[in-house]
Order: C-alpha cells, then structure tokens, then sequence
C-alpha cells in the first residue's frame, strides 16, 4: 500500500469519529434530549475543560491505579494462560474456577479487598487486576493450545526443554492474540479501577464520576466517561504501535519488515 | 495520635460539615486522633462498614444498628452521638398527583431503593396509617434513578431521604416545594431517630477516651456551624472541591433546620436522646424488619461519651 | 532377496541409531492406520543411509522416530544408546514441509539451534550479531541465498524456504543429520550443487546421515547404503551398500556400475508397489 | 491419549477444585473471618439449598436476559468483528470507538437504558449484550486479520467472493478464538445482567444479592454469587463440548477425528 | 537464441493467458526485491506448457498473476480476454506448498471447488453428499488416496497431501489448469503414473495448462510448450515446442530426440545460471 492510501484511510477514519459525535450531538438537540439523561458531546467537552484542572489529580490517580493493576493481570494472566495452555490439569483445574470467578460481579469482591488492605488504591488496583487477568489467560492458553505441532517439533527435535519451546514458539506464535486479549484487558482495567474507586475511595475518577451522580452533575458524568473512553483509547494506541512491530508478522503486511 | 478510621454515610454532602470542620479545624488533633474520612456508601453500609472492621467509625443510620444489634449484639457499632433528632423519611409524589394523605397511595406505583429505610419502613408506615399495601406496587431502582423516574411519571412516588431528595429535585430544575407533596414519616406516626455518629465495639472496649475525643470535637463543630455554615462551607470545598457549593451549603441548612433543631433537641441537647423514644422507635424497626428481638435502648445507644449538657446547646442561625 | 541385504550386524562398530522391531500406529479402534510395520534397523555412527520408498510408506516416520518426534507403538528405538534422541546426540534435522517460524528473519530461523542447543546455547546472545550471524550468512551463501537473510520466510520461494530448512539442519554441526527430502523442491543444477556441499560436510565431520529421498541418483551419489521401502505400511525390502569411492562427482551417475544400482533398486521398488500400492 | 488417562486427569481437576472450596474453609475457620465479610462455603451451599425454592425463578430469570444478551452480543459482536477484520478504514474507525466505549463502566450505561425503556428485562439484556460483545469482536477481527494469506489464495484463486472467503475460510479459522471470546463474554454477559438488575429491576439474582446485602444477609449474597459462578461454568461446560467438536482440528487432538 | 523459440504470435487462436511485459517486484524503497523482470508470454486456449527454472526464479509468481492472486507492479496480465482471472475462467490450482484446509477431512477440502464455482456451487448442498463425493472419491483412487478420504490433511504423508492437492485442482474440470510442481514429492513410480493420469485428462478436456515442474523429462512428456526461465529475477529465455505424438508413454522418454530436447534445454538451462545464480 502506498502511503498516501494510508492517510487516506486514517483521514477518512478520523472523519467517521467526528461524524460519530456529531450524529451525537445532532440527534440530541433533534429529540431534545434532557442533558439530564444524555448530554451532548459540546456539553460534556466544555465540562470537561472547565474542569479539567480539578480532575488532573483524580485522572492521574484512575491511570496510575489501572497501570498498576494491569501490569499486574498482564503478568498474572500470562503466567496462568501459560500453565492452562501447557498443562491438561492445570486446563480442567482452572479453567471451571477462573470461569466462576469471572462470572461473579466484582463489585461484590470489593468489599472483601477493602476489609483486608483499607479502602483506597490498594483495593482499586486489586480490582483492576482481577477483572482484566482473565481475556489474558483465555487468549494465551487458546493460543498455545492451537499453535501448529510442526512449528514445536523444530525445537523438540533440538531436544528444547518445554520452557524453551514455549518461549521460542508458544509465546511468539501467541502474540497476535496476546495483544487482542491486551484490548479487551485494558478497558477491563479502568472499569475496575473505577468500580473500585465508586465504592470504597475519595480519588479517583471513579469518585468523582459517583459524586457528581449523586449530585445529578450529568455533564460532568460524561466528561468522567469521556476522561476513561480517552485513556482506553490513548493506551489503545499506544499497543497498537508496540503490536506493529511485534506481531506484523502475522498479518504480513508489506511494509512490515521495512518498519 | 490514635488513628481513626472514619466513614461518611454517603459521598460527600454539605450535611456532612461537621465533620470535616472538626478535622480541618484540628479539633480531632487536640483529642489526640488522626482521622482519616473516607466517603460511604449509604448510611445503612455504614453499619456493615464498622462491622466488617475496615473503618472505627461512621455516619450512619440508628435503625441499621437495631437491625443487626437483634441479630449479632456483640457485633453492631454503638450510637454515641444522635446528630439527626428527625427522620429524613419519606414518600414523595408530584402534587398533581393528588396524594394528600397515605391512604392516596393505594393503586399508585412506588418506587424505592433496596433495604434503605424507607423502603423497609413503609409496610409500617401503612400498617401505621391504615393503607391497604396489596394495593400499592412497589419497584426496585437504584437511588439516583428515583427522582427522574418520578419526573418522567414512570413512578408516581418516591421512597426517598428528604435530605437526598429535596435536594435532587432542585438538580433536575424541579421546584420540591411547589410542585411535590411530602409525606414525611415522622409526621405520620413514625416517630424515629435516624442518622448519627456510630463507633465499632472494638474501639470502644479498647479505647474510651478516643470515642469520648471524637464525639467531643465532632459537637464542638456542629454546634458552630449552627451559628456559621459559612466555615463548615470552607471544611467541605477543603475536602472535595467536586460538590455544587450553593446546593451543599442549602442542604446542610436543610439538615438543621428540619433534621437537628427540634423541641427534643432543645430539651436535652444536641446528640443525645430520649430512652422511652428510642424503645418505641425500635419497637417500630423490630416490627418492620420483621426482626427476632427487640434490643434495648442501651444497646444501641450510649451516652457516656456526650459532652457536658451545656457544650451540646444548639443554636441556629442561618446565615 | 537376501542379494542386496546389508548385514545388520554392526559388530564392534558404535550404533547411532537401533530400531527394533519399531511400529508405529495412529488412531485407536476403526480409525487405526498402521504407518510404519515392524521394523528393525542399525545405523552405524558415522554412517549415510538413505531412504527410499513409495509414497506415505513411512520415511517420514522413521525420521520422526530417530529424532524422538514420535514414540514407537511397538518395538523400541535406542539412538546413541538411549531412548530419549535429543538428550543422547546433538540432532540436525530437516522436516519435509519447511517449518521456518514466520515471525524470526531467514537469519533468525537459521540461528535457531545454536540458541538452544548446548554448547552454543550459553554463547548466543554474545555471538548471535558476531560469529554466529556470521555462519548463518556463510550457510546462507552455499545453498545460494545470498542476500536474504533479513527476509522473512514467506518472502522467500518454495526452493529457497527448503534450502533455508537445509541450513537451519546444518548450522550447529550436527552429529546426527535427518535429512527428509531436501532437495524435492530444486532444479536440477541447484540440486547437484547442494549433493556436493552435503558429501563434503559429510566427508569432513562424518555426521551419520540418514536422508530421505525418491531421487535414486541422489541416493547413489551420496549414500553409503540405500534402504528400500515397501508401501505402507511401511518395511524394509532391501538394503544395499554402495561401495563407489568418495567424493564421488555428478560424472560418476553414468558410470555403469551406478546405472546397475540404480536399475536393480528401480526393480525392488516396482516389486514392492505391485502388492500394496492400491491400497 | 487412553480412555483412562483422560479419566485420570478429570479426577484430578475435580479433587483440586475440592481442594480449593475446602482450603477456603479451612481458612476462614483458622484465621476465624466474619461471615458478614466472607461466609464459609459450607455456610454459603447451606443457604443456597435451603432457599433454592424461593431462588428459582430469580436464577431463570437471570439466566433468561443474560442467554438473550449473549446470544444478541454474540451476533452483533462477529458481525463488527468481521468487518473490522476485513476492512482497514473500519479497523480504524470503530477500534478506537469501541475502545472508548468498552473503558467505560457500564453502571453508568444502565441508568440511561432504565430511563429509555422503563426498568426490568429489557435494560438488562441491552446491559448485557454491550458488556459482552467486545471480546468477540476484538477476538474475530484479530483471527481474520491473522489469517494465513495462503489459505485464503485457495479460494481466491477459485474466483470466490469476499463472503465465500470470509465464510469459508475466515470464520473457520477463527474459531478457537472465537470460542475463546465466548468464555469471556459469556461470564461478562451474566455480570452484565447483574449491574442492571441490582441498579433497576424487581427480579433476578442482581435484585435478590442486593436485597440480601442491604438486609446484611452476607451468606444469601454468596449464595447469589455461587449460582451466577454454577451458571457460567455450566455454559462453559456447554461451548466447551461444541468447541471440540468445532475447533478440534486447530489442538489436533487424537481423538478428534474419532470424537 | 531464436533458435528454439516459440513463436509468441498465436494468430487466430484464442489466447488463453497474456502477460504483456508484465514484471513483478515485492516491497518498497530499499527492501525492494525484483521477482520477475518484464515478460511477455502468450498461451493459447488448450496448450499446455511447461515452465522450468531455477529456484527463485519467479515460476511460482507467474503462476500467481495467471490466476489473478497476483498483480502486476508493471505491464499487463490479461486471462481469457479479461483482467480478472477467476471471473473469466475456470481456474484450478495446484500450489507448491500443500494448502489443505486443516478443519476440512480430504474429502471436504478436494470438494471445496465444487463448493465455490459455478456452476457446481448452486448443487452443492443437494449433490455433496452422493454425486460430488462419488466423484471426489473417484479422483482420490485415481491418485493412489483410496481411503483416505475422512482423514484430515495433516493425517496424510507429505507426498499424499501433495496428491489430494492435485485433486482439489483438477475436480471442477478447470479450463484453465495452474499446476506449480504437483508431482515434486513422489517417487519416480507414482509421478509416472500421474503423468498418465494428467496426460488422459487432458486429451480429453483439453484444458489450458501451465505447469512448474524442475523435471525435464516430465515437462517433455506432457507439454507441448516448453518455456525454460532464467535466474532470479526471471525472464524467459527459451520457448520451445514439443512435437512429439500423443499420447506419449515412459518408453518415449528414450527416445534420442526427446533426449535431444531435454539436452538442448539442459544446456539452455546452463547457460542461464551461469550469470545469476550466484546472487
Ligand atoms: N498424524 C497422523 N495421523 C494419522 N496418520 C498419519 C499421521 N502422520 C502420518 N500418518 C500416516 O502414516 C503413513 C506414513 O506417513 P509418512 O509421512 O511417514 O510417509 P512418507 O513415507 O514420508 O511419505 P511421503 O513420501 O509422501 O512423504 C501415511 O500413510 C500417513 O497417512
Ligand atoms: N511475498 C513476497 N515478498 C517478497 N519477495 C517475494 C515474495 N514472494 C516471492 N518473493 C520473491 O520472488 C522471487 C520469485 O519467487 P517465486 O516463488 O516465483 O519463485 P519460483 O520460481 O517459484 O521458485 P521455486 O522453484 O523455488 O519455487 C523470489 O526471489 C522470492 O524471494
Ligand atoms: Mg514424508
Ligand atoms: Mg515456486
């Protein structure tokens, strides 16, 4: 692809999103939408600027918290999608709990951080950790589980030990869809996080998202989500250029190698 | 200093000045206490909070604690300082609506949120005010929705905290006044004590003077802010620059004038409360809840830690 | 039929690879399919056997089963006197389907075993950009891909993935070489060429070699013993040494001797298809 | 792999997963932890029998809005998948769309559904079709981006069309991702339906857990989070059995072809 | 040079495939690689030429802009008087690397034609299960896969996945047949057979066929056209006919003018490494 069909294609992505919130804004004021319910995006932004410099602590606070507890549900997730994905045990064992576990409303755990670490970051980070660990392991142990017995024979003829195969073909081979699992998680993570920060802590986005609500401060409920879709997104991004490096291969694109 | 662990009962509301006045102030400092607030959850959490042990201390609902104090006595925090002599219970419609007493409310639809007060309480209040319950329709919605559905007519009342309430309405640009009817329970035979400050069991057994530090400064501040809600004002924009300080500093003007000043209060002082109300208000929640004992009154509260009679005089001034 | 039988007998001479009475069988019950009947056969350390047969007889297998790959349902194989392939002797092996891992450089692929396998293994990440990159371009250039070590497999030709497979078997001076078919996919000349690198490194180090092929010039040309296969499932039909002197030169495959060899192979295989081939 | 092994192994996972609920016990009664913060799991299966008469028709509820909530983000979810998989200028307009949306706590969505279509079922499956649909999509769009270029010549070369291929190829190959997604979306979907039922609903196990919780009635509460646990790895053990059937081929499992 | 050279000017015959100095190069800037330098090929409707070549040299590419999977970065590709290959023709293809679908058994993969081109797709559902399958089973004796047909493609020997490839092109009776190496990894017996096999089809259907092969021999036994590549990048350097009568048999390949041809070509061939294969 030449480069000038690559910008058009972002000129003409961007476009789209711009188009998105101005359908937004459209239908609201065409149905008279009470900013009560729904406000519009000029609304949320102007709120949002208006305010923003009373939110930065509480921004910075949402992303830090999530920072941590991603990193620590990349890890965790990856070391468990790895033993899931090696170990048929380890698949029958974990899998039923990590499912159930899954399927419990976090907010329901909260509690119980709160009461053995105290209300404030620890509990949010924790949450942060367990709701995003899980698309992790499921993509990691799905992604060994399938990769092709050809490619681990070339290192098992080598005699590899398990851990070099998993390193040298399980891991590569699984990255496409590491990163995918890292999409989802992100976004995972600042939901948690900001559950988190809504029940048991005075910073945080979460917070001030709860506060405002109970104050029926609407628009600034939107900026909150406009704040946390921002950050999922700029942290989105950031991924994605790791995953152009890492995972080109996958996909081949031409200009891959030359990247 | 002693840390303490403290607990609001709900985010952060003008109401809530005194206690942010006594921290900001130092008051809690002379007392030798390190208080750490923290924002609750509703008032009645503030019950499960102080049990679970992760906070000392809270604001929060009487009738929760006769609620658990029949359950598990050696487990439910103690009252020790009654700040709301009131309920803030009630139901709200519109005026259109045309509900004048409770018996309007049969075959209307109302709409609450799970296990607050009100919610639980109003089968009594029927009961109370001869209000046929098969003909009322009750639903379950989150706290925030309440006042919206009232307004769209998806409800046409609201088990509500007036404080809360009153207060939402004038957020979605409603007049609470004019265009809604109040059927405050207090006014219809439901005579309770409602929010306070409450203290674990723990730190009361392990540490006396600490509770006896807190509920000192704690009234020292609520009874300047009777004089001066323009401090407790500057306490609250101190801890949470978020809140609509206009509708704060009304709602805590709210919170005196129709929670705190009473005649009670007046008789016995700010804080305290009288033994033979608070026999009958558990008969009622023991009656309500459906409980299987009634505590006694000094079970649930204990005046041990309440300042001189003179320290607790309440007077009130807005301004 | 005992005319072209090699002796299996080794004597004194050390085994590198033993299968004995070695079976192999995929599936259970009625979806069973008997790859590989019961075969026994010695391959002395040091020595060149090549494979021949029809189509799905079991070559691959056999290389599978040398390499440790596989686990034979009946009978055992021993390679450099244990049962686990890898641990005994430092494998080099070449799949019939090139197996380069699509996200490592041709470069990369080639390293690969150096990365893992001991010695060179403590070594790698000193020496990958220095010494050892170094040997990859030097592989590189005899199979004649000059030039693409920086490309990614599947930027490179049929032929020339499947010399770079060829390399990858190579680069970490293998004392046991399995070779399945690797130059099936070359022209001529090009193949030729590479049956040359092959007797050359084979004469300097004396890997034992076990090599896959249906091209019987290419067996005569590098083999010091063919084995013929029947159809699967697969035996052993024959097994003959072929005593021509090293290095032996592409002019060598019209001398007549060869053509014999040669013909008389072509005899056992069209006798060895007439039973099973249908199948 | 023989019959017995196989069996071998499930014994195996069901004694951890034993292993795990009694150290739990074990736990609480040595370290002696309040049931008011974490019930025993004796205490917890001894409420859930005791009230499952009256628990009933909240399960099938709960179970009914979350299977059409699933079954709805499942289909939305492989159809923006898929065009996301195949089209760039939709890779790079609805990702980020979809990233902003997905960072977002859905309990701040619910109220807005509530107050669009009056409380009960219908906010609650709309709750649980948006939580649930973006690991789908982010899993289908990476398995069609990731395609081997090669399989997808066979029928090129053959004059197919983008929807012979896409259905031929691209939706076959990702499928052990695809059904990787619904071990996700599926726990996400029931957690979904809680939010909303315990935010604006007269049933279903949301209603019953925060109706337990306000009445302090912690082991009710687990109760309530052990069913929403049985009922995810009920599904699970359902996909589960599809998916080998499915997406055997891709762990070329032995016995796949005789299965 | 002109001296085997075909006459590129087919008159009134239909032109099946034109390349019109069509070249092909991979990547941008720096990383550019040339895969195929201008080339200027015309192939009638119903012939059959073979395209022999060093490794890398661009068979496979021109292959691919034959069948449309490819386009050209210069010159111009025109398929039975269209741009669009697949929409003009019926095209089967055999590529160099097995491509089964790994989900579908044999039997499932050979049909997929069938399930996709029309105008078999509308009888897919109806026929895929008595008709279709018959004849896919009958292609798969043919070929020597006889009950190989539930199996799935990894189930199969290199070789067996090489010939149900081989089946999947030619199912839907192609008029234009694309065929990149389709016997490399068989033994000399079973390639023999299939020359039959393909030589039969095509006297009597009498479809277009472009076949890659490295075997001279089997490019003389079956095409009638034989273009011979040079290196890398490639550009065809010798376009000879093959006159000799059909149908051709083993015996012929004897023959001193069909050795005369393969030796000429051989030549040709040499003579075309002699400048690049070195790169
Ligand atoms: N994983 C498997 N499952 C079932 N059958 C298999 C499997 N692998 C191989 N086979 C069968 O084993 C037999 C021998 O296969 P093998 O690959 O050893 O043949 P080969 O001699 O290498 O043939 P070729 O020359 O075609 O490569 C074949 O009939 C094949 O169908
Ligand atoms: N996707 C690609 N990216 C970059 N280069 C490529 C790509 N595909 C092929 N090439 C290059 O194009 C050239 C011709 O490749 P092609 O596959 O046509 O060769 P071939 O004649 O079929 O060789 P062989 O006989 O080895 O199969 C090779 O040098 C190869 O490196
Ligand atoms: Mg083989
Ligand atoms: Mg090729």
């Amino acid at each position: 692809m030449t480069d000038f069909a690559a910008v058009r294609r972002k000129l003409w992505a961007v476009a789209l999103i711009v188009g998105f919130f101005l359908l937004w804004e459209a239908l609201c004021l065409a149905l008279d939408v009470s900013d009560l319910v729904l406000p519009r995006p000029s609304q949320v932004f102007a709120t949002l600027f208006a305010r923003l410099p009373i939110l930065w602590p509480h921004i910075l606070q949402t992303l830090m918290t999530t920072m941590i507890g991603f990193v620590g549900g990349v890890v965790i997730g990856v070391a468990i999608g790895a033993l899931i994905g090696v170990s048929k045990v380890a698949y029958d064992t974990a899998y039923p709990l990590l499912i159930g576990f899954s399927s419990i409303p976090k907010v329901a755990v909260v509690p119980i951080f709160v009461l053995w670490f105290g209300s404030g970051t620890v509990p949010a980070v924790l949450t942060s950790l367990v709701i995003c660990f899980f698309p992790i392991v499921v993509n990691v142990a799905t992604g060994l589980a399938t990769t092709e017995p050809e490619l681990e024979d070339v290192l098992k003829a080598l005699g590899a030990s398990k851990a070099d195969i998993l390193w040298n073909v399980g891991l590569p081979r699984v990255m496409p869809f590491f990163f995918a699992a890292l999409k989802v998680s992100i976004t995972y993570a600042f939901v948690g996080t900001v559950l988190a920060e809504t029940v048991a802590s005075n910073r945080g986005v979460g917070n001030v998202m709860m506060s405002a609500s109970s104050n029926f401060d609407v628009p600034l409920v939107f900026a909150g989500l406009f704040v946390l879709a921002g950050l999922g997104v700029a942290l989105y991004v950031a991924f994605s250029l790791i995953e152009r490096r890492v995972t080109g291969w996958a996909s081949r694109r031409d200009d891959f190698a030359a990247a | 200093d002693t840390k303490i662990k403290f607990t609001l009962g709900w985010k952060t509301q003008g109401s809530d000045a005194a206690f942010m006045l006594a921290k900001d102030k130092g008051y809690f400092k002379e007392e030798g206490l390190d208080v750490q607030i923290d924002q609750g959850e509703g008032s009645g959490a503030t019950v499960t909070r102080i049990m679970s042990g992760a906070w000392d201390a809270g604001f929060g609902d009487v009738n929760a604690i006769i609620q658990n104090a029949a359950q598990r006595p050696d487990a439910a925090p103690v009252m020790v300082y009654q700040m709301w002599n009131r309920p803030p219970f009630a139901v709200v419609t519109k005026a259109e609506a045309g509900v004048k007493s409770p018996k309007d409310l049969e075959g209307k639809t109302l709409g609450g949120a799970q296990g607050t007060p009100t919610t639980r309480l109003i089968s009594v209040f029927a009961k109370t005010n001869g209000v046929d319950m098969e003909k009322v329709k009750l639903s379950n919605m989150a706290p925030n929705l309440q006042e919206p559905m009232l307004i769209r007519g998806d409800i046409d009342g609201a088990m509500v905290f007036t404080l809360t309430s009153y207060f939402n309405l004038v957020l979605n640009r409603q007049d609470p006044d004019k265009d809604y009817r109040w059927l405050n329970f207090g006014d219809y035979g439901l005579d309770l004590y409602s929010n306070g400050m409450m203290v674990s069991r723990k730190l009361l057994k392990e540490n006396p003077k600490a509770v006896a530090g807190l509920v000192k400064a704690v009234n020292r501040a609520a009874i300047e802010i009777g004089k001066d809600q323009e401090a407790g004002m500057k306490a609250i924009e101190a801890y949470d620059n978020l809140v609509n300080l206009a509708v704060e500093k009304r709602r805590l003007q709210f919170a005196y004038e129709k929670l705190m000043v009473s005649p009670e209060a007046a008789e016995i002082g700010l804080g305290d409360i009288k033994d033979d109300r608070m026999k009958k208000a558990i008969d009622i929640v023991v009656q309500g809840y459906g409980l299987p004992r009634a505590p006694e009154p000094s079970e649930i509260f204990s005046r041990e830690f309440l300042p001189a009679r003179a320290e607790r005089e309440l007077v009130y001034t807005a301004n | 039929m005992t005319s072209g039988t090699y002796p299996n007998d080794l004597g004194a001479e050390r085994v590198a690879i033993a299968l004995s009475g070695a079976a192999v069988t995929f599936g259970r019950g009625a979806r069973k399919t008997a790859a590989l009947s019961p075969t026994t056969l010695k391959i002395a350390e040091g020595e060149f056997v090549a494979l021949v047969g029809p189509s799905g007889c079991g070559k691959s297998t056999i290389l599978k089963l040398a390499s440790g790959l596989l686990q034979p349902s009946e009978g055992a194989v021993i390679v450099g006197g244990r049962e686990t392939a890898a641990k005994a002797m430092r494998i080099g092996m070449a799949f019939q389907n090139p197996t380069m891992l699509p996200w490592l450089t041709v470069e990369r692929n080639i390293m690969l075993p150096l990365k893992i396998v001991r010695p060179f293994r403590g070594e790698y990440r000193a020496k990958r950009r220095t010494e050892f990159r170094d040997r990859a371009h030097a592989l590189l250039d005899q199979v004649g891909l000059k030039g693409f070590a920086d490309k990614y497999p599947w930027q490179l030709s049929g032929g020339m993935q499947q010399r770079a497979n060829l390399c990858r078997a190579l680069i970490h001076e293998p004392r046991l070489l399995l070779l399945d078919e690797p130059f099936g996919a070359l022209d001529q000349f090009t193949r030729e060429e590479l049956w040359g690198v092959l007797q050359e490194l084979w004469l300097a180090r004396k890997p034992t070699v076990l090599l896959v092929t249906h091209d019987l010039k290419e067996a005569g040309y590098l083999a010091s013993r063919i084995c013929v296969m029947s159809a699967r499932p697969g035996r052993i039909l024959d097994d003959s040494p072929v005593d021509f002197p090293r290095p032996r030169t592409v002019a060598m495959t019209f001398d007549p001797d060869f053509v014999a060899l040669n013909q008389r192979l072509r005899a056992r295989i069209v006798e060895a298809r007439g039973g099973a081939e249908q199948s």
